[in-house]
């Protein structure tokens, strides 16, 4: 059981000034399935992103990525470990070309140097047009291919939205954590990416999932954590959180309305 | 933006950008042998300021970190060539690269433990970076630099066997160097090093949750554009034969400033265009010596009002239009 | 014989009196624009007062104006503009470290270049054919406060104060080098040896620890801005010019400081000055002459000694390229080192030295007066404003 | 002892002028988010208005009024006349191009530097020009060794009083609710009704205003203004702003008092002609350790 468990919380904990955004949380997501963070605006979801990706250094507590303590680690090294995100509004490269946009999340595979990129050796070519070809091709998984000499700012919200994904897949992942993914898109959008994530796992893909639609959370999750003031209230499959008087007191109580956007 | 939008794409047409490419090279070449020395000493000045604006336009244009002291590194390259050659008798010609070497060494000393901050306070940092060395300079430590005095009597630059001393040979050496750093610039450019910065430029969060090491890569940068200050700064004081700390002020890091948005952030052919104008507009506008400047502060905020990407913006979205991302 | 040649001369300039190139180079703007602009009038001034005798060899003298403002660069840019257009004799400019690239051009397109304004001591050191200077040098003014102004007043304690500029730096070590014998045999002591910043506004902090150290005499070697507001914020800190002898140098000119500084605190100061000539017209004739045209056209003379070297430059060209009847540089030039006195401007005889030096250039020290007008310094007269 | 009150004293007094000017800065900041870097010589254009006036005043006002009543005259002239450049600026040379960026701002605002000190170079001349003892209050207390002169007391309390004044017009008062709602953001701040233009107006007046009285006293207490000037202090007092913590009024307050004490203190204890290395050098190393400078609130960044 222990052994499937590629990202791990345990007990991280992120204070601002006093405030506690995340108290000592714990969260386990297995290998190769869909596992969803769910809770109220301002429970500490998206902060739980941050401590995980390395932008925020949590206070106490650890981040465990395959066995491998990711603490201290600057969120491009934890990138080039295999976690890649997305954020709630997308964060595009927005004066570059939705192809551009895409080769970012190869990055740090890139290898070329500063002198092999200005006189052009082979290897670095080579590498150039692998970057290319990859980020061509999710590009045309994910439907952008006319959109690619587009500059991200130009194209439509959905558009960019799957366009985050790309840059996040390209990246290719073990771990890739969804800020909300479906958050703003269209009913058609909103199915085409539910299909889309649905599919990852089987590519090897383990999903990380902040989300507020319940039917995508619903539709989705192999798992569901449910968290509330910083702290886990409550974790089961779909079923059981449904069924669960705490979370449906804490969350589902409110009604809908309240959840649609986050803090 | 609206006019930028108008601009017809058969410009950025790989074939029209080659035969521009070359049009421009051959004015750049045959220039000198039609004009007069004060031309060719003004064209000297274009190159000068376009290689300082290509530095620049690494750090402020690629990566998007407000740099107002570039004159420092400028500054650091003079000296150390003037420095090394008036004292210990090293060939002005041969500082050249260790110029470039002792202005980026002394950026990545500096610039380490404050290239963390962001926007504007990077920008006041590298204000005061750009005066600090300017005071250093003028209070002469260890009597190295000369004081206000500067440093006198550098050799002229000798090239197998040649001396550079004619307007002619300094054109010719400071646009050699520029027509090489630019090509050097755009294969940066067309990397994933130079779309890195890129990132950074457009979204430093989301750019190191890529996998960009953003600090590395800022500093990079930073070294980067300090060294081609730092050439600069060497065929500077080869043509001058003196450095003094009043080329050096603040004024001039603001211009280096004007001459990277005038142009474009990012855009290499854009900052050449960016120096010419900064350049050239003194100059044509001598016979009314004492209001040059007067029109040339108008003229700068009118660029930015007609043309606010600049006169000559970085188009990617027709970059990449000759057809180079293959169909997978 | 000579109005024969003079009929001649007029003959030829109704035929073909072409112009007489001469260029000027000098900081129209920057922060030397002042200077610049003063120069600039004199030139025309001297210009005219040529022209008005029948011009050079019959010939009418043309100026050809370019600004380089202030700044190293653009003194190249300047000098290149004045060489394309043509021009083989040129007076300019301010400021030793903008001379320098400048002169260089000239001297490599063999144009004879007459500088007013920059006294660095190696600019006439560098084996130059064309270069020469009708102002002094650094080391003539600080030799003049060693060797005369100190004994005049019997100073054991001295205080030099400058600002770090090139030129009040290389003034104040000369001071110390020519003094260096008397302090070594303790006949002087140096009490005082600062630097003040230029542009600041604040120096009570310096002024304190000047007073703190208690000299008999106080040189300061800058410029009069400077010099003015140390004048103005001593009177307020309660330092007496009677005890410290307040003596500045020739860049801070007493109408100047006067005016920022006002009467009370600028009366019994004095500085060593060129001879300005407002203070010559009694001396030389031309010096009249001048200054009655410029105060005709432009109002009160202004007091820069080095706008006046600017005109002289002009009278220099004018009386050498008579004398040769050429106006080939290389003859010219030959004829200046030869170190005959080409003839008397508005600052006295001008010679030259072979090193293009200005030979016997006389200094004065002046004393702002009760009026808050400057005088030439008399002991029996103003004594009592320095505590004689 | 003497020396150290003596350089306090000092170090208050040109901090009050970097405080005045700093302010300016700090208000436009926290506004539009740009560097005003035509602020510095919107101050120079104070004191040669002030100078203006008092030269051509003084004999046609100056008996009617006394020296008090032209000293009110002249300040309230430079003040009215530079806040109207700040505005025409603002219009002409920002508000077309602050919405497309902030960078073509900085460049805008740097030509206006430039074209300002070079109007002012062309109006008035480029020679310093000399405030006259006849329209400054050049009385002073004796107090053993130790002078206190009245203008120093009156730049004090005049920073004192007109900072006061605007702390609590931007802290207490409803239109000050609405500059710090439109600093803190300006979308919001435009939903909840709040007049966005006007906000941005009154900076752009109240900013110059303030820059200009600081001109006219430090023409009064220096005694001499020249077209450069506003450039060195403008460069300053950018570092004071920075120091207090940009886009923060009481911030630009401690900043440019802090600054003042600071530069007294190096100059009359370490060396003057380092005490601007010094001054620059301890920026930097604040800013290492304190990004956000001394007051100045430490912002997560929203991710």
């Amino acid at each position: 059981m222990r052994n499937d468990i590629v990202l791990e919380t345990q007990g991280i904990t992120k204070r601002f000034r006093g405030l506690v955004a995340v108290d000592r949380f714990d969260i386990a997501v297995r290998a190769f399935t869909i596992h969803s963070l769910i809770g109220p605006n301002g429970a500490g979801k998206t902060t739980v992103f941050n401590v995980i990706t390395g932008i925020y250094r949590p206070e106490e507590g650890k981040v465990l990525f395959q066995g491998q303590v990711l603490n201290g680690l600057k969120p491009h090294e934890i990138l080039a470990r295999g976690i890649a995100r997305t954020f709630q509004n997308p964060r595009l490269f927005k004066n570059m070309t939705c192809l551009e946009n895409t080769m970012a999340g190869q990055h740090a595979h890139g290898r070329a140097g500063f002198w092999s990129s200005i006189l052009r050796l082979p290897h670095q070519r080579r590498e150039e047009k692998k970057i290319q070809e990859q980020a061509g091709e999710w590009l045309h998984r994910l439907g952008l291919w006319p959109f690619r000499h587009e500059l991200a700012r130009n194209i439509p919200y959905g558009c960019q939205k799957l366009l985050e994904l790309a840059r996040a897949l390209a990246a290719q992942p073990k771990v890739l954590l969804l800020d909300e993914p479906t958050c703003g898109l269209n009913e058609s959008e909103k199915a085409t990416m539910m299909n889309f994530i649905e599919g990852l796992p089987k590519e090897g893909i383990t999903v990380l999932l902040v989300e507020h639609n319940m039917n995508v959370v619903m539709g989705l999750s192999d798992l569901i954590t449910v968290m509330n003031y910083g702290k886990k209230i409550a974790e089961g499959t779909p079923e059981e959180i449904y069924n669960n008087p705490v979370v449906v007191e804490a969350y589902l109580g409110r009604g809908e309305s309240n959840v649609v956007k986050s803090g | 933006m609206r006019l930028l939008g108008k601009r017809p794409t058969w410009l950025y047409k790989q074939p029209v950008r080659w035969a521009f490419l070359a049009a421009t090279i051959a004015l750049l070449l045959s220039f000198p042998f039609w004009a007069s020395r004060y031309w060719i000493d003004v064209g000297f000045y274009v190159g000068l300021y376009a290689l300082l604006g290509l530095g620049l336009n690494v750090i402020l244009g690629e990566v998007g970190l407000f740099n107002l002291g570039h004159a420092a590194f400028w500054a650091l390259g003079a000296y150390t060539t003037a420095i090394l050659n008036v004292r210990l008798g090293i060939p002005t010609l041969a500082l050249l690269p260790l110029s470039a070497l002792v202005a980026g060494g002394c950026a990545w000393l500096i610039s380490s433990p404050i290239i963390h901050l962001r926007g504007d306070y990077l920008c006041i940092v590298t204000i005061a970076l750009g005066e600090i060395v300017r005071l250093v300079l003028i209070n002469n430590p260890a009597g190295l630099t000369g004081g206000p005095n500067g440093v006198i009597g550098i050799a002229r630059p000798v090239f197998l066997g040649h001396v550079i001393r004619t307007p002619l040979d300094f054109y010719f050496l400071v646009w050699a160097m520029v027509a090489l750093c630019a090509f050097a610039l755009r294969q940066l450019q067309r990397s994933r090093i130079g779309r890195a910065w890129n990132y950074i430029r457009e979204d430093e969060i989301a750019a190191e949750a890529m996998g960009v090491d953003v600090r590395s890569l800022k500093l990079l940068a930073f070294v980067l554009g300090a060294a081609l200050a730092g050439l600069a700064g060497n065929i500077f004081a080869a043509k001058m034969r003196m450095v003094s700390p009043d080329s050096f002020t603040f004024m001039e890091s603001c211009l280096m400033f004007c001459i990277v948005l005038l142009g474009g952030m990012g855009s290499i052919p854009g900052t050449i265009l960016g120096a010419a104008l900064v350049v050239l507009f003194p100059e044509i506008f001598r016979p009314v010596a004492q209001y040059r400047l007067l029109f040339f502060g108008l003229a700068l905020a009118a660029t930015m009002y007609f043309r606010p990407g600049g006169l000559w913006p970085r188009r990617r979205a027709v970059e990449f239009t000759a057809g180079r991302a293959a169909r997978p | 014989m000579r109005a024969l040649i003079l009929g001649l001369v007029f003959l030829a300039v109704s035929v073909w009196a072409q112009p007489i190139l001469i260029g000027f180079q000098g900081p129209l703007t920057g922060s030397w624009a002042v200077e610049g602009d003063w120069a600039l009038k004199s030139v025309q001034i001297a210009v005219e007062i040529v022209n008005a005798r029948g011009g050079i060899l019959g010939r009418p003298i043309q100026l050809v104006v370019e600004d380089d403002g202030g700044t190293p660069k653009g003194g190249t840019l300047a000098a290149q503009k004045l060489i394309a257009a043509g021009v083989k004799f040129v007076v300019g400019t301010y400021g030793s470290m903008v001379c320098m690239p400048s002169s260089e051009l000239y001297e490599e397109e063999g144009v004879l270049h007459i500088n007013y304004g920059c006294t660095r001591v190696d600019l006439s050191a560098r084996g130059f054919k064309y270069y020469f200077r009708t102002s002094g040098r650094d080391d003539s003014q600080a030799r003049f406060f060693v060797e005369y102004v100190i004994p005049l007043f019997g100073a054991k304690r001295i205080a030099v104060m400058h600002d770090n500029t090139a030129y009040a730096l290389g003034v104040a070590e000369d001071v110390l080098r020519f003094m260096k014998p008397l302090l070594d045999a303790g006949k002087l002591q140096l009490v005082y040896y600062d630097a003040i910043m230029p542009g600041e506004r604040d120096y009570t902090p310096a002024l304190t620890a000047l007073r703190d150290a208690n000299p008999d005499i106080w040189y300061y070697t800058g410029y009069y801005p400077e010099w003015a507001l140390l004048l103005r914020q001593g009177k307020d800190l309660g330092l007496d010019w009677k005890k410290i002898k307040a003596v500045g140098s020739n860049a801070c000119p007493i109408s100047e400081a006067v005016k920022i500084a006002g009467i009370d605190a600028v009366m019994g100061a004095m500085i060593t000055q060129e001879p300005l000539p407002a203070f010559l017209v009694e001396k030389y004739t031309l010096a009249k002459e001048f200054v009655t045209s410029y105060e005709a056209k432009y109002g009160p003379i202004h007091d820069s000694p080095w706008a006046t070297y600017a005109a002289d430059a002009i009278f220099t060209l004018a009386f050498a390229i008579e004398a040769t009847k050429s106006l080939d540089p290389v003859v010219v030039a030959r004829y200046l080192r030869s170190g005959a006195v080409v003839g008397e401007g508005i600052t006295g005889p001008l010679s030259f030295s072979p090193e293009g030096d200005r030979l016997g250039v006389p200094y004065m020290l002046l004393i702002c007066n009760e009026k808050g007008e400057s005088a030439l310094f008399d002991p029996a007269v103003h004594g009592h404003l320095v505590g004689m | 002892m003497l020396t150290f009150i003596q350089q306090l004293l000092n170090g208050l007094t040109i901090g009050s002028f970097y405080a005045f000017v700093a302010l300016g800065y700090s208000l436009i900041y926290a506004i539009l988010k740009l560097i005003n870097f035509a602020h510095g010589d919107l101050f120079g254009l104070g004191a040669y208005v002030g100078y203006t006036v008092f030269v051509y005043a003084f004999g046609v006002i100056g008996g009617a009024l006394g020296l008090w009543g032209l000293l009110a005259v002249g300040f309230a002239a430079a003040a009215l006349a530079t806040a109207g450049a700040g505005l025409v600026i603002e219009r002409v040379a920002y508000r077309p191009i602050y919405p497309i960026g902030r960078l073509p701002a900085v460049v805008s605002a740097l030509g206006m530097a430039i074209f300002l000190s070079n109007l002012i170079m062309a109006v008035w001349g480029p020679r310093y020009l000399a405030y006259q003892e006849s329209f400054i209050p050049t009385g002073f207390w004796q107090i053993g060794e130790f002078r206190i002169r009245i203008l120093q007391v009156l730049i004090l309390v005049s920073a004192l009083v007109l900072l006061g004044i605007l702390y609590f017009v931007v802290e207490k008062t409803t239109f000050g609710a609405a500059i710090r709602a439109a600093a803190l953001d300006r979308e919001t701040a435009a939903l909840m009704g709040i007049d966005f233009l006007k906000v941005i107006r009154f900076a752009f007046a109240m900013g110059p205003a303030l820059g200009a009285i600081a001109g006219v006293f430090v023409g009064m207490y220096y005694r001499q203004i020249n077209f450069t000037m506003g450039w060195v202090y403008g460069l300053k007092a950018f570092t004071a702003t920075i120091m207090g913590g940009i886009g923060n009024i009481p911030g630009a307050m401690v900043g440019g008092i802090l600054l003042g004490l600071l530069e007294a203190m190096t100059a009359g204890y370490i060396s003057a002609a380092w005490k601007d290395v010094f001054v620059f050098a301890a920026l930097m190393l604040m800013l290492i350790f304190r990004p956000t400078g001394l007051l100045g609130e430490k912002v997560a960044e929203k991710v």
